[in-house]
């Protein structure tokens, strides 16, 4: 037992290694299998203008769902995220509105995103309220302050040619999947190659060893939310965008969709442990039910029950498949 | 031991395996009544998982398990309920209370006493009363368990095993958070039951209580039997031969002089364990702290550290006034293991590697990148200095056993180079090989100029590995023993005062 | 004179509701007495809708306006506040005919059927104009409130009478913006042969243009509600050929009118207060429109 | 040998016991606060009706937040209420309007509700599904099948004196707040004094401990949801009853009312910790928030906005008492 105890690389470790992305097996198998039954029921599904259609709906999911896995395995949650999207959207068409100039309206727009962001991560992180509590008051305020704005009314503003492009495709896919996809890029950076990063899985594993650490606790839960509050706004860029005007009632229950492909992707609610990738296949499943669904042309109604019985089928599966790779003991 | 008085708890070609380790292969084990029994062998020898076999906590891959005879039939939820039901009582080496509950609600988990229904929680106060005056401890029974030190939840829990009627009660490391007075307790407890017929299995690390306690002893290698021998026969090297597989070598330890002073404490007071508690600490030297539990040595640890506001007095680092806050410490190359692995000191999930770069991630980046290469190296240097037993750096560090545990909270801080260290009770859990190797790194690192602070409530190791200990004794620093005339008998006196 | 409290429901938030709100405060400071509005949103929930009618009767309110959610589903609620005593004026919509009678004191409405109709005539003239016999047509719906499946009940049945080989061919629900926009694209995707759009709100109207806007296809929608930006869209009357709108701020106005009615304790002629169902079928209109509502409220 | 030390400070003891309420003591303070402000801007608010009103209201989150709490404290969360009130309540309306006889419509619904909550419960007790996911596969399912049923149009049934009398008073109470009360009794019981009721707490606090004392967690976690349902259910017969139309549209959101009741009343989401008593001034205190602001009149959009800073500042309020009085270790 003198020299190195590390095994050498066996068998075992192979299999680590391999089952350690067993959850994200399990979701590209579902997907694969809602692709090939919704190819088959569903007319157009598998035309290339309904991929470009569930990539950009992906795109309002995924955006705020990359900074909700974050949250999420840091141990918290934040479920303020459709009321901020509709806020800073509602704002930056008032800035445009009053004509000013389209980089400053988008950046005012970021800054409040990150900075509202950090109001719920303080009141979090500094004075202990529960992260639901922090980010319910935000979810109530922000709807709030952004219907109170606009009357409810959408706000509308000269054209833009630079907005315009920003809700439109470039090389065939639209900007905003192709901003999701680098945000992808940078976050599965952030989370796997930066001490950032790697705090925020620790802070979620157990907060008081990551503070005996040297870790500052306090100022990763701050930053988790700044950048939920960033993606946000981000996301309210590719709404207005999109839209052509600011809607106070816009990316209504967006925080449920983004939760759920967090959960779905395999993060747990308890913090800790998650992966960007679990959660880009978690939005991916879902946005696939939902554009499958809708094309298939059944009840709104009907789909809302399918949908809710192939989630749970959905993660069932994966969930029995982790088991029986003996990673899902609790 | 007469053969002819059916074993009261048997195992028969028992085998357990989890993904990638054979926990145990093959095992044949059996006890009777009456007998206490120890159970030794190194750190993930297999010992818990024989004792988890027993308890129904886990089912064996193959082979069977015989409570008073009769094979346990239940598989999953109820059968740890099946074996308590047989009188089988356990203390798990891993905390098992709920810490959000009273301490009489702990003691009944799952078997709340009813009248009608309802909970008769007088009767549940005063059946842990009693329980608790058992190992003479006067604790309200409505206290929450997280108001407890981990010593008093460790003694909580011991007494929940001894309570009721018992056929076989099994302890898994019950001393390991214990000082001298408790151990004696606990001691006292095991003997009385045993003289009732109660058979006593006992997992420890520490030879001493075996001997003490133990009629016979198993032990336990990669998940064999090596061998059950009477205890009184038997040699300590030979044991000890059996564990590791191989002769441990004698040590001997050069006590050294240490140099300049690093840190220096003046009139700490901390109300209402510490008031007043001056020393200093020189470079290059290890410094134990001894005293009886709830002594205030972690409250001393925690306010150098900056984790408490202590009401009075001064901290100086290599003379300068001491920054108040936690990060600042580390900056300045302090590095602080606390006493409780699980709760704060491991991050279970994640592996080896990141558990040991935490402190420090700046020594494994380019540029703000984290390089998994560099990253891997370093826990390479960690894993080989301090004989990390761990399957690859990735391995999450939760399935690890105890021991390569605390070597891992301990490299952190080699990693993030720190000069100062306050370890405390890094031995906890740990089993003679591994403390030895412990002793070995705490020495190690004073040779490279490191100075240590070394609380342990194993009071015979402290003449191991310390340069000074001092005595601390109702908050204040009672006396002071330099090596080499540090004694452990003489130290447990001055404990008691 | 004392202070007279009058209740306010609003159906949900919609920019609709706006004008309404700006119709009743302007109704209630012209008419030189003290007034004092207590408001608040029912979010299309029967069950909320219930519980603020009974804080307003504990508020003493003196009347309260509404705009009900269910037909039968409100019908419970109305009716305490009836036997509290205190008169209730709908708007917009009611409950059934039977308890309209026993309990409401008047109803300030456009019918839906008929608003859906005028919507369905214009999409028939512009059909039988484009020469497209058999037009197939998406509708993007929100049809979780029962004006909605009134509006397009209405609407079907005026086609069809005129252009019978019409077909709806999907009906997707889409209320606000964005919704829309989502399920209009995706409505496109399906029936790739799609001649129109029916947008039976506001929300879906606006985004069952944008998304025609963004194919670039030759599809033209049917809408909803005017606001601001309806009415731009209408301007150009490149994909938005029709909308179909009843003035907000007229209905608050009648509203808060047979409220003060009631309160006055005058019997009203006709309970059933007409309002105008306007439709807009050229640029022309729709510049009217902008310039009659340059505060952007309906 | 000497005596042992671990004998613990009595002073602290004592502390301890005290200040084992002092999160409702805040709660406490803070209501009576909300009554003072609210008393004093908004009309009519002290009135007996008023009073009456906000019981009322209470009724349709307490009920069901008295189950939550359970969930909650078992570590778990159940966000299907909402969706679970509507269908039920729809299924009544149908039998009711199939001349089925009162008892046995009420009856099904209630066995319904026990039985769907179970499905959630087995999802997560056996299946290892997330509480998450598997209750929001619920949510989408059953909100879309009511609307499905129904078309979205309320299901009126022949009047039914004893569905009215419990829509209405009984000794100037609401009869819901009547058996919202009952139902708190029983719930305080049930959480205090039955071995049920504490292994809920066990299986909250440290799952693994529970089971190793022999508790079946697996059967914990199954009737969580369980009564999660069943006072679903209840709700759903007190709405039926208060609205006298079976309403597919109904509920929405409750469930998150009921959630921020339990989380306001100072339970952690993260398990092992919260009390009834707790949640009823959680409930309480979001109660009188939302009547309070209707009374005094502002726009109902900026009601939004005072509601969620309020929350807020009653959680960070409460969150400080707590951590002056030495509980509040994170
Ligand atoms: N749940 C588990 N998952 C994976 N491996 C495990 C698990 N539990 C134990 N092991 C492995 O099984 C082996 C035996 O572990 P066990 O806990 O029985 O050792 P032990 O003798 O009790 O050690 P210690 O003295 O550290 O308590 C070890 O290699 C350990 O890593
Ligand atoms: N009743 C209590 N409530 C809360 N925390 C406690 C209580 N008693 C002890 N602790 C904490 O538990 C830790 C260890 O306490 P314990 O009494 O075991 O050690 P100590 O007083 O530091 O003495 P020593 O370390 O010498 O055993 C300390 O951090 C202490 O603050
Ligand atoms: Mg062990
Ligand atoms: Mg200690």
């Amino acid at each position: 037992m003198t020299a190195s105890a590390i095994a050498p690389p066996t068998a075992r470790q192979k299999t680590n290694r391999l089952s350690g992305h067993v959850n994200e097996f399990g979701l590209i198998a579902i997907i694969v299998v809602l692709y090939v039954i919704f190819g088959i029921i569903s007319p157009g599904f598998l035309s290339a203008n309904n991929q470009v259609n569930i990539l950009r709906d992906g795109s309002t999911i995924g955006i705020a769902a990359w900074a909700q896995t974050l949250v999420i395995v840091a141990g918290e949650i934040d479920i303020s995220v459709g009321p901020m999207v509709a806020f800073i959207s509602v704002v930056m068409a008032f800035l445009l509105k009053w004509h000013e100039p389209l980089a400053i309206s988008l950046g005012a727009g970021l800054v409040l995103g990150a900075a509202l962001g950090s109001v719920a991560g303080a009141l979090r992180g500094v004075f202990n309220v529960p992260s639901f509590v922090a980010t319910l008051g935000l979810w109530s305020a922000l709807r709030g302050l952004a219907l109170f704005m606009t009357n409810a009314l959408p706000v509308s503003f000269d054209d833009n040619d630079t907005l315009d492009w920003m809700g439109d495709n470039v090389f065939g896919l639209p900007v905003s999947a192709v901003v999701m996809i680098i945000l992808f890029g940078l976050f599965v950076f952030v989370s796997r190659k930066t001490a950032f990063g790697r705090s925020v899985y620790a802070v979620g594993g157990n907060a008081s060893a990551a503070r005996l650490c040297g870790i500052n606790v306090t100022r990763i839960r701050i930053l988790v939310f700044t950048l939920s509050g960033l993606m946000a706004a981000i996301t309210a860029v590719m709404l207005l965008a999109r839209l052509g005007t600011g809607n106070a009632g816009a990316a209504e229950g967006l925080e449920f969709d983004v939760i759920a492909g967090v959960v779905v992707g395999g993060t747990a609610l308890s913090g800790g442990r998650g992966s960007m990738l679990g959660t880009l296949l978690g939005v991916l499943a879902i946005t696939v039910i939902g554009d499958g669904l809708v094309l298939y042309g059944i009840n709104s109604f009907v789909q809302d029950m399918v949908r809710g019985v192939i989630i749970v089928a959905a993660v069932l599966l994966n969930v029995a498949a982790l088991r029986r790779s003996g990673r899902g003991r609790h | 031991m007469s053969q002819t008085i059916p074993p009261i708890a048997e195992l028969r070609r028992a085998t357990r395996r989890y993904p990638g380790v054979l926990a145990l292969d093959g095992v044949a084990f059996s006890v009777q009544p009456g007998e206490v029994r120890a159970i030794l062998g190194k750190n993930g020898a297999g010992k818990s998982t024989l004792i988890r076999l027993l308890t129904g906590a886990e089912t064996p891959d193959e082979g069977v398990v015989l409570l008073n005879g009769k094979p346990l039939a239940i598989q999953g939820a109820g059968r740890t309920r099946e074996a308590a039901g047989r009188g089988l009582r356990a203390v798990y080496q891993e905390l098992s209370l709920v810490p959000s509950m009273s301490i009489a609600e702990n003691m009944f988990l799952g078997a709340w006493p009813r009248a009608h229904g309802i909970l008769d929680h007088r009767s549940m106060a005063e059946a842990t009363r009693h329980a608790l005056l058992r190992l003479g401890l006067k604790l309200d029974p409505f206290l929450l368990i997280s108001a407890l030190s981990p010593a008093a939840q460790q003694m909580v829990e011991i007494a929940r095993a001894f309570q009721g009627s018992p056929r076989l009660v099994i302890l898994d490391e019950p001393t390991s958070s214990l000082a001298a007075a408790e151990v004696d307790q606990v001691c006292a407890a095991v003997r009385e039951v045993a003289a009732q017929g109660v058979a006593v299995l006992y997992v420890s690390h520490r030879m001493n209580e075996i001997r003490r306690l133990a009629d016979t002893a198993t032990v336990l290698r990669d998940g064999r039997i090596i061998s059950t021998l009477p205890v009184a026969e038997a040699r300590t090297e030979d044991i000890v031969q059996m564990m590791l597989g191989r002769s441990e070598q004698t040590r001997t330890i050069i006590p050294q002089s240490g140099g300049e002073t690093v840190l220096e404490v003046r009139n700490l007071a901390v109300p209402p364990k510490l008031n007043g508690v001056t020393f200093a600490l020189r470079r290059g030297e290890v410094l134990g702290i001894a005293g009886l539990l709830g002594s205030g040595r972690t409250e001393l640890f925690e306010s150098i550290m900056g984790l408490s506001k202590p009401l009075s007095g001064q901290v100086l680092v290599a003379g300068a006034p001491a920054p108040r806050r936690y990060t600042d410490m580390i900056q300045l190359g302090f590095g602080y293991t606390p006493e409780s692995r699980k709760e704060d000191g491991i991050i279970p999930m994640l592996g080896v590697d990141e558990n040991t770069v935490a402190t420090d991630f700046r020594q494994v980046d380019r540029a703000g990148i984290l390089s998994n290469k560099v990253i891997a190296e370093a826990t390479r240097a960690i894993i080989s200095r301090l004989h990390v037993k761990t399957a690859a750096t990735t391995t999450p560090i939760a399935t690890l056993s105890g021991g390569n545990q605390q070597k891992v909270v301990i490299g952190r801080w080699i990693h993030a180079g720190s000069r100062i260290l306050l370890l405390d009770e890094p031995t906890r859990g740990v089993d003679v090989e591994a403390k030895n190797q412990i002793y070995d790194i705490i020495r190690s690192l004073a040779r490279e100029g490191k100075s240590i602070l070394f609380v342990s409530s194993e009071i015979e190791e402290l003449d191991h590995v310390c340069d000074r200990v001092l005595v601390l004794r109702n908050g204040q620093i009672a006396e002071e023993h330099a090596a080499p005339k540090i004694d452990a008998e003489r130290l447990l006196a001055a404990c008691i005062g | 004179a004392p202070q007279v409290g009058i209740g306010a429901i609003y159906l949900d938030s919609q920019g609709y509701y706006a004008g309404v709100r700006k119709g009743v405060q302007d109704g209630a400071a012209g008419m030189h007495r003290s007034i004092r509005l207590v408001e608040t949103t029912a979010q299309d929930d029967p069950s909320k809708e219930s519980a603020f009618i009974d804080t307003l009767i504990s508020a003493n309110v003196k009347a309260i306006l509404l705009s009900a959610v269910s037909a039968d589903g409100s019908v419970h609620a109305i009716r305490r506040a009836h036997q509290a005593g205190i008169p209730v004026v709908c708007y917009n919509t009611c409950v059934n005919d039977v308890a309209m009678k026993k309990y409401v004191y008047a109803y300030v409405v456009g019918d839906p059927v008929a608003f859906g109709a005028k919507l369905g005539d214009a999409a028939a003239d512009y059909f039988i104009k484009a020469g497209v016999k058999s037009p197939k047509i998406g509708v993007v719906n929100c049809e979780f409130v029962e004006v909605c499946i009134n509006r397009r009940k209405g609407f079907q049945a005026a086609l069809l009478k005129r252009v019978p080989d019409a077909t709806l061919v999907d009906n997707q629900q889409g209320t606000t913006v964005d919704a829309s926009l989502a399920v209009s694209e995706k409505i496109l995707t399906a029936h790739p042969d799609l001649n129109a759009f029916f947008g039976e709100s506001g929300g879906a109207t606006l985004g069952a243009t944008r998304a025609v806007q963004q194919s670039g296809k030759s599809v033209v929608v049917f809408g909803s509600d005017m606001t601001t930006d309806i009415a731009h869209s209408l301007a150009e009357h490149k994909v938005l050929k029709a909308v179909v709108d009843i003035s907000g701020k007229a209905v608050g106005h009648l509203a808060i009118q047979e409220a003060i009615d009631a309160v006055d304790g005058k019997t009203p002629a006709n309970p059933i207060v007409p309002a105008a169902i306007g439709l807009y079928t050229t640029p022309d209109a729709a510049n009217a429109w902008l310039s009659a509502h340059s505060d952007g409220l309906p």
